[in-house]
C-alpha cells in the first residue's frame, strides 16, 4: 500500500502520458488532455501546504518572540489581508482594494528586486573576471567583447560587430548545442529511472 | 494626478526605495518590503488559484457539469492534506506519484525532440573550407563533439580525449561570456525602467 | 523485487513494441491509427537509448565496477558543509523554482536527502527555503529520510523547511532574507533556476558562503559560473545525483547515457559528411514533425 | 594593503555606487550616442520602407509590460512608419499579459494618424495557445479570430475584405519576449511560407542569429540596441530606445572600466610579488 502502488501509479501515468505522443488515438488524446487538467487540480490543493508551512513558520516565530518577529507579523497580515480581500468575484475587477494591492505593492517590488540585477551582473563581472587561467580568460575576453558592441569606438565597432556575431553564431551556438544534448540524455535517464522506480529516493521512507 | 493615485503611487515608490536599500546593507525598510511581498504573493496566489484552478476544474465540472471522473483528481488533490497527519502522511505519496508521473512521461518525447533531435539535425551541415559558411559549419561541428565529450563519465578525461575534453570546456566558456555579455544589456534596459518609474513620479509631484 | 523491475520493463517494451508494430497500418486521418509515423524516428531512439541504460543497470547490479570521473562540484558540497559544520553556522538548500513534476527539481531533491545526511551527524540546521507547495512534502521527506539514515531522526527540524512563496522575485526576496539573517556558511543551489539565480548567488558571496551551483538550464550557467565557488554544468546536475547516492543500479544509468552519447556523436559525424557529399536522406531522418 | 590589492578588492557598494550613478545621470543630462546600425536591423527598416499603400502588414506584439522598456520603441517606431505610408496593418498580442498594453499602444499611435480600426488596422488581441494561434491563422485569421479584440467580425471589416491568412500579408514583424518567437519561425514561416522579422528582448538576441543565415528570418532587431538602430534609420521626432540607449552605453562602459581595474589591480600585485 505504502510502496507498490504509489510506484505503479508513477508508472501507469509516466507510460500513458509518453505513449501518447506517438498515439495519436482519440481516446489517448482525451487522457492526455485530461492528465494535464489533473496535474493543475492536485496543484490547487497542495498550495494548501505552502500556505500552512508559511503560517507555521511565521506563527511560531511570533509565538516565540524570535528576533524581528514583528516582521513576520507583516507575512501574515499581508497573507490574510489578500485572502480576506479576495473572496469574492468582484475583487479581481481593477481598480478592487487586492488589485490595487497587487498593482502598487507586489509589482513594483518584484520589478525592483528584478532591477537589482543590473548592480549584481556589474559587481560579479568585476569580481570574476580576471584573467587567472585560461578558462576564466576565456571566459572574461568573450564577455567583454560582446558588451563592447555596445559602445560606440569608430571603424573598430564595425569590426567588433563581425566577431561578436561571429561568435554569437559559432563558438555559443555549439557550446548551447552541446550542453543541450547532454541535458537532455540526462534528463531523459533520471525520467526514466523514475518512471520504472528505480530511483525512488524522492519518495521518502517509512 | 489625483490624490489617490498619488498616495497609491506613492507607495510604490516607496517600496520601490525599500527593496534598492539592500544595496547598502540589510535594514528594517529592506526587511518590510521583503515580507510584505511574501505574505502578499502568496495570498494573490492562492486567490488566483481559486478562481482560475479551483471554480473552472474542480467546483464547475464537478458540481454545475456532473463530470464525475474530476473527482479523481480531486480527491489526489485532497489526499495531499493526509500531510497534516504524521500517521497518515504516507497518503499523499498517491498524489505525488501521480503528479510527477505526468511530468516525467511529459517530458521524456519533448526532451527528446527538443533538446536532441532538434539540436543533432541542426548541427549536421555540410562542411568544408571553401568559403566562411562551410568552415563555420565545421567549427560548430568539432566544437560541439568537443563539448560532448567533456560531459563523458565513464572515461578518465586523458590524452586526446583529454584534449578534446579541454576544448570542450573551452568552447562551453566561450559560450558562458557570450550569455553574460548579451545578458547585461536586458538587466540595465530593466534598471532604466526603475529610474524612469521614480523620476517620472517625482515630476508629476512637483507639476 | 528484481524480478519485478524485470516485469516493470516487460510491461514497457510491450506497450511500445506493441504501437510500434501496428505502425503499418498508418492511414493519412492520423486520428483513428495507432501510430504517429512521422516520429518513429524518436521511438527508435529511445528505445536504444532505454535498452542501454536498462543494460548498464542490470550490469551493475551483478557487481561489475564501473568507473566514473571525479566531478569537481560533488567534493566541492562535501567541503562546502564540512566548513559549515565546523563553523557550526547552517547549510542553505535552495531546489531551485520549478515544481517537483519537472526532472531538474527530482535531481535537485534526490541531492538534497544526501546533504541531509551529511549534515545530520552535526548541530547545524539545513535551511530549505522552497518555491513551489508541491515541493514542500517532497523536501520534508528528503530530509526526514537523510537525517534517519544517518541515525539522527531526532535532529530533524520541521521548520527549516518552509515554503516561501511561488513568485520569483518574492522568493528570490525572502531567500535573501535567509542568508543576510541566518547566515548559513553553505549554500547549495540545484534544480532549475531563471533570472533570480544571480540575485541569491551575489546575495550568498556577499554574506561569504561557500557556493556550490549546479542547473541545466543553460541561459544561467554563465551566472552561477561567475558568481559561485563551483558549478555544476549540464549533465553533471543529474550525474551528481546518481553518484552522490552510491548505487550502483543508478551509476550504470550513467554508463548508458555516456554509450547513447557515443552513438549521437557517431550520427553527428556521418551526418556532417553525408550532408557534405549532399546526400540529405540521412539527416532529413532526424526532422521531427 | 597595497594601492594595486585595494584595486581587486573594492567594496561591491562602490560598484553598485557608479552603476546608479551611470543609469541615473544620463536621464536628466542631455547628449546623444552614436549607434552604428547593423545589417540585420537594417533589412527590417529597407523592407517597412519598400512597402506601398495599401499593402498588408502583421505585427505581433507578444510580450507583457516587464519589457516594454526595450520592446515597446520598436513597436512604436514601426506602426508609425507604416501609417505614414499607408500600410494597412494587422496586429495580434499573443502574451497573457500584454493585450491591455498592445491595445493602448494601438489606440495611440492610430490616433495620431487618424487611423480607423476596420478600415487602416485590425487589433485581434490575445488567444490562448500561443502556438495553436499562430497555425490556426496560417489557415484563416477567422478561425482563432472570428472577431477582433473589440467584438467586431473580421468578414464585416473593409480592410478584411479578400483577406484569408497569412498569404495576403507582405510579412509578418514579431516583437517577442519568449518562446513564441520560434513558433513564429516554425509554423509561420516553416510552414506557410510567410517572411518573418523579428524584435527580440537583449538576452534573447544570441538564441535566434541562427535563422538569419538560413533565411528563416529576414531581419533582427535585439534589445535596446536593435530598438535603437531602427529609430536611427526611421528618423522620426520620439525616439525612447536611442535617450535610453546612451544609458545602455555608459552603463556597460562603466562595468568594463570595473573589469579593468580589477585586472590591472591582479596583473600588478602579481608582479610586485
Amino acid at each position: 500500500m505504502r510502496w507498490q502502488i504509489p510506484l505503479l501509479i508513477v508508472l501507469l501515468c509516466g507510460v500513458v502520458v509518453a505513449v501518447q505522443y506517438f498515439v495519436p488515438l482519440e481516446e489517448l488524446e482525451f487522457i492526455y488532455e485530461n492528465a494535464l487538467d489533473w496535474i493543475i487540480i492536485t496543484g490547487v490543493f497542495a498550495m494548501m501546504l505552502g500556505l500552512w508551512s508559511l503560517f507555521r513558520v511565521s506563527i511560531s516565530k511570533v509565538q516565540n518572540k524570535a528576533p524581528g518577529w514583528g516582521y513576520n507579523l507583516i507575512t501574515l497580515a499581508g497573507l490574510f489581508g489578500m485572502l480576506f480581500l479576495g473572496y469574492r468575484v468582484e475583487s479581481l475587477a481593477e481598480g478592487s482594494l487586492f488589485m490595487k494591492l497587487f498593482r502598487y505593492v507586489y509589482i513594483p517590488i518584484q520589478a525592483t528586486m528584478f532591477s537589482l540585477l543590473a548592480f549584481y551582473v556589474a559587481s560579479a563581472a568585476y569580481r570574476a573576471f580576471r584573467a587567472r587561467t585560461v578558462v576564466s580568460t576565456i571566459l572574461l575576453a568573450t564577455a567583454l567583447i560582446i558588451m563592447l558592441r555596445m559602445i560606440p569606438l569608430g571603424f573598430l565597432s564595425n569590426w567588433n560587430q563581425v566577431l561578436a556575431n561571429w561568435i554569437l553564431t559559432v563558438p555559443n551556438m555549439a557550446a548551447k548545442r552541446a550542453i543541450a544534448m547532454g541535458v537532455g540524455l540526462g534528463m531523459i535517464a533520471t525520467a526514466l529511472k523514475i518512471v520504472l522506480g528505480i530511483e525512488r529516493a524522492y519518495m521518502g521512507r517509512d | 494626478m489625483d490624490l489617490g493615485s498619488a498616495l497609491w503611487n506613492g507607495l510604490a515608490v516607496f517600496l520601490t526605495l525599500c527593496i534598492f536599500s539592500i544595496l547598502y546593507k540589510d535594514n528594517p525598510f529592506y526587511k518590510l518590503a521583503e515580507h510584505l511581498v511574501v505574505g502578499i504573493s502568496a495570498g494573490y496566489f492562492a486567490i488566483i488559484l481559486y478562481y482560475n484552478g479551483f471554480l473552472p476544474k474542480v467546483w464547475v465540472p464537478v458540481v454545475k457539469e456532473g463530470k464525475f471522473y474530476y473527482l479523481i483528481p480531486t480527491i489526489l488533490g485532497i489526499m495531499m492534506w493526509t500531510r497534516f497527519s504524521r500517521k497518515w502522511s504516507w497518503v499523499s505519496r498517491y498524489p505525488i506519484a501521480a503528479y510527477m508521473g505526468i511530468g516525467m512521461g511529459l517530458a521524456i518525447p519533448l526532451t527528446m525532440y527538443a533538446f536532441i533531435l532538434t539540436q543533432l539535425s541542426a548541427t549536421m551541415q555540410p562542411v568544408g573550407f571553401a568559403n566562411a559558411k562551410l568552415i563555420n559549419n565545421l567549427l560548430v561541428a568539432v566544437w560541439v563533439l568537443c563539448g560532448l565529450i567533456y560531459f563523458f563519465f565513464s572515461k578518465e578525461h586523458t590524452g586526446a580525449f583529454g584534449w578534446a575534453a579541454k576544448i570542450g570546456i573551452w568552447t562551453l566558456m566561450v559560450g558562458f561570456g557570450a550569455g553574460f555579455g548579451v545578458t547585461v544589456m536586458g538587466r540595465v534596459s530593466i534598471l532604466i525602467e526603475r529610474f524612469e518609474f521614480l523620476v517620472n513620479y517625482a515630476k508629476a509631484l512637483i507639476g | 523485487m528484481r524480478s519485478n523491475l524485470h516485469l516493470k520493463s516487460l510491461i514497457f517494451f510491450i506497450l511500445i513494441f506493441l504501437f510500434w508494430e501496428s505502425s503499418s497500418f498508418a492511414q493519412e486521418d492520423l486520428s483513428q491509427t495507432w501510430f504517429n509515423p512521422h516520429r518513429a524516428n524518436m521511438l527508435i531512439f529511445l528505445i536504444f537509448f532505454f535498452a542501454v541504460i536498462i543494460y548498464f543497470i542490470e550490469r551493475a547490479k551483478k557487481g561489475k565496477s564501473l568507473f566514473i570521473r571525479r566531478i569537481a562540484g560533488l567534493d566541492a558540497i562535501e567541503e562546502a558543509v564540512g566548513r559549515a559544520t565546523e563553523m557550526g553556522k547552517p547549510v542553505l538548500f535552495i531546489s531551485g523554482i520549478e515544481d517537483v513534476d519537472q526532472i531538474q527539481t527530482v535531481a535537485a531533491m534526490i541531492i538534497l536527502g544526501n546533504v541531509a545526511k551529511m549534515v545530520a551527524g552535526y548541530d547545524t540546521p539545513l535551511l530549505v527555503p522552497i518555491c513551489q507547495p508541491f515541493v514542500v512534502p517532497v523536501a520534508e521527506e528528503r530530509v526526514k529520510e537523510g537525517y534517519a539514515s544517518a541515525g539522527k531522526p531526532e535532529a530533524y527540524n520541521r521548520d527549516n523547511v518552509r515554503y516561501i512563496s511561488s513568485e520569483q522575485f518574492a522568493y528570490a526576496a525572502g531567500v535573501n532574507g535567509i542568508m543576510l539573517r541566518e547566515r548559513p556558511a553553505a549554500n547549495l543551489m540545484f534544480g532549475s533556476f531563471y533570472a533570480e539565480s544571480l540575485v541569491m548567488a551575489e546575495t550568498g558571496f556577499s554574506t561569504g558562503a561557500i557556493q556550490v551551483a549546479g542547473t541545466a538550464n543553460i541561459h544561467q550557467l554563465p551566472f552561477f559560473v561567475v558568481a559561485c565557488d563551483y558549478t555544476v554544468i549540464g549533465e553533471e546536475l543529474f550525474a551528481t545525483s546518481a553518484y552522490l547516492s552510491k548505487e550502483p543500479k543508478l551509476l550504470g544509468s550513467l554508463k548508458g547515457s555516456d554509450l547513447t552519447k557515443a552513438l549521437i556523436m557517431g550520427i553527428l559525424a556521418l551526418g556532417v559528411v553525408l550532408e557534405t557529399l549532399g546526400i540529405t536522406h540521412f539527416t532529413r531522418w532526424f526532422y521531427i514533425e | 594593503m597595497s594601492f594595486y590589492e585595494k584595486m581587486m578588492t573594492l567594496d561591491r557598494r562602490w560598484v553598485y555606487l557608479c552603476v546608479g550613478i551611470a543609469v541615473a545621470v544620463p536621464l536628466f543630462v542631455p547628449f546623444t550616442v552614436p549607434v552604428s546600425v547593423t545589417p540585420e536591423v537594417r533589412s527590417v527598416y529597407d523592407f517597412v520602407e519598400s512597402l506601398k499603400e495599401g499593402d498588408r502588414l502583421f505585427i505581433a506584439i507578444d510580450y507583457d509590460p516587464t519589457v516594454m522598456a526595450e520592446l515597446q520603441p520598436m513597436s512604436l517606431t514601426i506602426m508609425r512608419q507604416c501609417f505614414a505610408k499607408g500600410v494597412k496593418l494587422i496586429i495580434s498580442a499573443l502574451h497573457q499579459n500584454g493585450p491591455g498594453m498592445a491595445e493602448q499602444l494601438v489606440s495611440l499611435v492610430s490616433k495620431e494618424f487618424d487611423k480607423k480600426s476596420g478600415v487602416d488596422y485590425c487589433y485581434l488581441g490575445y488567444k490562448p495557445y500561443p502556438g495553436l494561434t499562430i497555425l490556426a491563422m496560417g489557415q484563416n485569421f477567422r478561425i482563432p479570430f472570428p472577431q477582433d479584440y473589440y467584438g467586431v467580425s473580421l468578414d464585416s471589416m473593409p480592410m478584411m475584405q479578400g483577406v484569408r491568412n497569412y498569404d495576403q500579408v507582405k510579412a509578418i514583424i514579431a516583437m517577442e519576449a519568449g518562446w513564441v518567437a520560434d513558433s513564429w519561425i516554425r509554423d509561420a514561416n516553416g510552414r506557410y511560407k510567410v517572411p518573418v522579422a523579428l524584435g527580440v528582448t537583449g538576452v534573447m538576441a544570441a538564441d535566434y542569429f541562427q535563422y538569419l543565415p538560413s533565411k528563416q528570418i529576414f531581419g533582427l532587431m535585439g534589445g535596446l540596441k536593435g530598438a535603437a538602430e531602427y529609430e536611427s534609420l526611421a528618423k522620426q521626432k520620439e525616439r525612447q530606445a536611442t535617450g535610453r540607449m546612451k544609458v545602455q552605453t555608459i552603463a556597460h562602459i562603466m562595468v568594463i572600466i570595473f573589469i579593468v581595474i580589477g585586472n590591472v589591480g591582479f596583473f600588478m600585485s602579481k608582479r610586485k610579488k
